[in-house]
């Protein structure tokens, strides 16, 4: 074990790929954005100079390569920025990652992985603050990664390097400075395996990336208020973990669903929905959602925080439900 | 003339422009009853294909479109398979779940049939990437339309592919000439201010050249020369081949207007007749090749004859094929969305 | 009141749009798709001839040429085609488009409209049966209409082109021939009100587009087996109707959404969610969703047809929770 | 020389581009305290956006960039809202909504402030697709950076407003040069393959050129040329200004590197000094044309000192009003989504 940030453990992760397999290679090398992280990829640039390819200001052509890259035998990792340029890309994930493999008859795979910073970062206003990840679960045929931790980053985006499918892992800006003790060795950690990161018998949290933290952080507030919450981080949202939802809330019978995005269509209105059609019987309560106001992201930092998804919200919400 | 055709490589390309126009033609035979869904011939420009085909090495990757049942045949993929494909049978390519705008045969170097248009190209820019660096000298090629250039991504990947010197050959089948365009309410033809196209790979330092697209030596050269210049590690290449468009095309749910053709037209004028005349007679690529294969005593009337109806019976054999295999189990939609 | 098609109504509603005010023309003709129908464009060609123009197959560009025109005071009808290749100007709609009034502080107005046909048309295989509606609804800033009868179409295009906001109408190819008696003058539908096609007081259910039509069929099925269904279309799923919703599973305790698209983060998913949530307490039976597996779509007829929604599936569904 | 700047023109550009630098330094200066976010200066592009106002009409429309504080300056917007909005207050633009990135003024002809790279492009072709239908004579104006090519929508758009020949201007902002690139960790520069960037538009038929863009006169003689020659209904017009990049737009979090202006600078060589002083001496294009104006007896240094105070004191009364801006409201957050 060693401590490390965030940042550090998915560079970690990433570099034992590289070292790995020489298929592995980089479009796109900003993956720790433009903050003060950012001088960790030298680890990478250092060694692995030929395989870090840096493209124009073209998502869709870098995204496009990725693919096509991946279909001939490579193992791309395509480096998007910001996640509100992804949308630059779109057709090609949508259109072409996501569908080769079925289209074709299972004849192409398409192993490449895409890599981006969302959400609310402080004052990024409404073109740079995109949490993409919903309308992407909402496309068949892509993994979608949602790490939540040091160790969990290292491990998700190794597997998401080494799996056969399109995979977009979708970290948080505000994560990367976050610190934990992470195993040195390299290690794959299983798509469709939740976390549970908090055990407690009165309601069920759910939650991804960034509002993992949020959720904790409510979660020990309300505990010293006599309510114990059980904090769920499904990790991957394709695939997902269902049971380990619906057992949970076979025992709280409440549950709130906590989410970085906008609030109509979301990933908290979908795992809200599965637990409405597959676990009904189990619910003592109404589902509650936690997430973004249907509004696009204001620069000015009290607005922003007025539509941010925080403990404050996220304590409400479960003293809705809880009894 | 460096890459002049020798006799043998031009029945190679004559036999593989002749199983595409057969191809096609069952392909309109058997969609009268049997075909469902929307789909693009390949007649007219089989010259282009053929001859690009012909000058590939086997283990070159390709990237199509839409248009694609003409590169999928003219590289020798199973006709009974592609018709299967077409025909949304269990024993197609794909398994019947792509159907005739998708079309893929790996085994054939087929990477990609994306129905977006522009999407081979950033595909192939892709392919280019990882074969760069892979053993072999590999290149790939994408296949696309004039209309390809409109979109973005094509111009993305155009300056990504330039930029990082990738092995690729570009090869943009221009049949808007003599296109009727919107106003038969069909898709306009390509509506680019280019006065040329080849200027816009130009502008980003790619190597460009424009030729006839229905003449096979000039195909040939033109892209054997390329093929030559990519492996030499001279980064990507941009073909443009012009044909006059197939009147067939103009219909938005094609037909065979010209009507199954009559390779004897090719040496006896006095065959050709009705709508379509001129087309057939000025600019029919498969005609015009055996005319040519003729007249320069490559091939006899009889052998033309041999070969054309060795290819009739495969094809009949492929439509047997096809309509003989199963619809795929319903429930196997569910099947295979990952690996 | 005068018997037409869906298409001529849609194409009713545009000519009164374009004769009244000048400032409406069309990027984009093929409004109609290229079926049967495509030639009743020709009644806007033939009148507004000037005001007809066809971009290259650029749809960022289209989209981006619709939206900076209505920022300068036009009021763009800008078709796509088909709704697969509204991705290819994902950034400008979601971007450009939703963004524009909020994040200039209310300065521009974007009166744009955009038009696309969705869905399962019969062999349009994984690149052309996109329904992208539930995605859009995960971004703010757009109103979302999705019409599902002629007289409904001829409304609702004409309240969209005439609407101050970014608009996105989305029409299904199958409707394109549906008749029905519509009023001879023009009119508009407001958004933001349900259409309640049937009344029955068992199950209610909830659907859009081509899907209310599926579902009043399946209601007359089950009507002859002795459920009586209530069918609401929302008709603008942004704003939704919220309360015709509530009160109708108020009435019944029942609710199955039904939807064209694919099921994660449907636009099934979030009804069902709001009524999760906030009428919770009237749900006497589990929340079932009919939508499409997540499956890229295949394009063998019997492949297409079993992921279809269709009115078994419908029926099954209400026949779970009916009583 | 046809479009030769008047005394008073060059006036009114130098103080376009004065209150454009000194509106820069004050953004630092609050920044210190009280700025959040990412925000890009313009400080040495000045030349090229006061000539392009001057040259414009007040109901021409304009539309730009992330680097777009210069434009709604030096089209004088109010400087102390458009500090308020950079520092999120409710008397900005926006009322605090947009920030930097996102600086709009209707009043002044803005239309919109897109942050996307090559946003503008597209938008301003529409604009000019609306402005070629209605009365006026009036045209758009896209501003955007060399960077904003490399995005294939630019590509589309261009092509789109040749084809349909609108009435727009293109100005793209050529920083590269002298841009350290991607090894210092920052964006790299443009990477684009063509060997001349007005290459691009010009293969899609549109008149380019590419000018100084620290020289005024001849930003402003190609712009009024240009925008003649739009006014007379010749299509698009595309203008590369060149300017090499201020060192301070390297760190990332941008900070006044070349300290504040000293525009005695511009008469007395002496008072260049420390790391940066071979880009002041030989590229500050404020300090060249405070030079130029001084040399051709268009102003004296006492003249100049006066605008700049006045200036200076403008922008200390901008900062005082932005910082007396109070806050939004939280909950208005969400209002205004709709019309
Ligand atoms: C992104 C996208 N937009 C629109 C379409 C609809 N479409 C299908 S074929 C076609 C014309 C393509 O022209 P070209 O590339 O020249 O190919 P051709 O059919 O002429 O061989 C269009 C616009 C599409 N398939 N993809
Ligand atoms: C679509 C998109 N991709 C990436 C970015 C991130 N980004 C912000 S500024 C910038 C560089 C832009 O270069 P250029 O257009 O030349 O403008 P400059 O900053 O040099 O003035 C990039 C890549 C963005 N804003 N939008
Ligand atoms: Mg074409
Ligand atoms: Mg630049």
């Amino acid at each position: 074990m060693s401590n490390m940030t965030y940042a550090e453990a998915l560079i970690d992760g990433l570099h034992g790929c590289m070292s790995e397999d020489e298929r592995v290679s980089l479009i796109g090398s900003f993956v720790l954005g433009l903050g003060p992280q950012r001088h960790l990829v030298d680890r990478l640039r250092n060694n692995f100079a030929d395989r870090i390819n840096d493209p124009p200001t073209s998502e869709a052509a870098a995204a496009a390569a990725g693919i096509g890259a991946a279909m001939a035998g490579d193992r791309p990792f395509v480096d998007i920025g910001t996640a509100s340029f992804i949308f630059e890309a779109w057709s090609q994930i949508t259109n072409e990652a996501a569908n080769a493999y079925y289209m074709s008859g299972g004849q192409i795979k398409t192993p490449v992985t895409f890599h981006m910073l969302h959400g609310l970062r402080g004052g990024g206003a409404a073109q740079h603050s995109h949490s993409p990840q919903a309308m992407l679960f909402n496309c068949p045929g892509l993994e979608i990664v949602l790490p939540a931790s040091p160790s969990d980053v290292k491990g998700l985006i190794r597997s998401a390097v080494l799996s056969d499918n399109p995979t977009v892992v979708i970290d948080h800006a505000k994560l990367l400075g976050l610190e934990e003790d992470v195993p040195k060795h390299d290690y794959e950690i299983p798509f469709g395996k939740a976390n549970v990161r908090r055990r407690g018998g009165d309601v069920t949290i759910v939650a991804t990336s960034l509002t993992v933290q949020t959720s904790l952080e409510a979660a020990e507030i309300l505990s010293q208020q006599g309510i114990e919450v059980e904090v769920i981080d499904p990790r991957t949202i394709v695939p997902l973990d269902k049971e380990a939802i619906f057992s949970s809330v076979e025992k709280t019978g409440r549950l709130v669903v906590v989410d970085e995005a906008n609030m109509s269509c979301s990933i908290a209105s979908e795992i809200g929905m599965i637990v409405a059609e597959e676990a009904f019987s189990f619910l003592k309560a109404p589902i509650v959602r936690v997430a973004r106001p249907d509004v696009p992201v204001p620069f000015s930092p009290p607005l922003e925080e007025y539509i941010a998804t925080d403990a404050d919200k996220i304590i409400a919400a479960v003293k809705k439900v809880a009894v | 003339m460096e890459y002049q055709l020798t006799h043998q490589k031009s029945r190679d390309i004559l036999e593989r422009m002749l199983k595409m126009r057969r191809f096609e033609e069952a392909v309109c035979a058997v969609a009268e009853d049997h075909f469902f869904g929307h789909y693009h011939l390949y007649i007219g420009q089989e010259a282009t294909g053929a001859s690009v085909i012909e000058a590939l090495d086997s283990k070159d990757l390709i990237l199509t479109t839409h248009r694609n049942h003409g590169h999928i045949i003219g590289r020798g993929a199973d006709p009974g398979k592609a018709m299967a494909e077409i025909l949304g049978r269990a024993d197609g390519f794909n398994g019947g779940r792509g159907g005739t705008l998708h079309l893929t045969e790996r085994s054939k170097g087929f990477l990609s049939t994306s129905a977006v248009v522009g999407g081979a190209i950033g595909l192939a820019t892709g392919a280019g990437y990882a074969l760069k660096r892979a053993p072999g000298n590999t290149i790939s090629v994408a296949f696309f339309g004039d209309g390809a250039l409109e979109e973005g991504t094509a111009f993305e990947a155009l300056n990504l592919a330039s930029l990082w010197s990738l092995p690729v050959l570009f090869i943009c089948e221009n049949n808007s000439h003599g296109a009727p365009g919107a106003a038969a309410g069909e898709y306009p033809s390509s509506v680019i201010a280019a006065k040329e196209l080849v200027a816009i790979p130009e502008s980003l330092d790619i190597r460009a050249i424009s030729v006839d697209g229905a003449d096979v030596q000039a195909v040939y050269a033109a892209v054997a020369e390329a093929i030559a210049a990519i492996r030499a590690g001279l980064g990507p290449h941009f073909i443009e081949t012009n044909t006059v468009r197939w009147p067939g095309s103009r219909p938005l749910w094609p037909e065979l207007s010209t009507g199954v053709t009559d390779l004897s037209a090719a040496w006896d004028e006095s065959r050709i007749s009705g709508e379509h005349a001129e087309w057939i007679r000025g600019h029919d690529p498969v005609l015009r090749l055996v005319r040519h294969l003729i007249d320069d005593g490559a091939l006899s009337i009889d052998e033309v004859t041999k070969i054309d109806i060795d290819i009739r019976d495969k094809m009949m054999v492929a439509k047997s094929f096809s309509l003989a295999s199963p619809l795929p189990e319903p429930e196997s939609a569910l099947e295979g969305v990952f690996v």
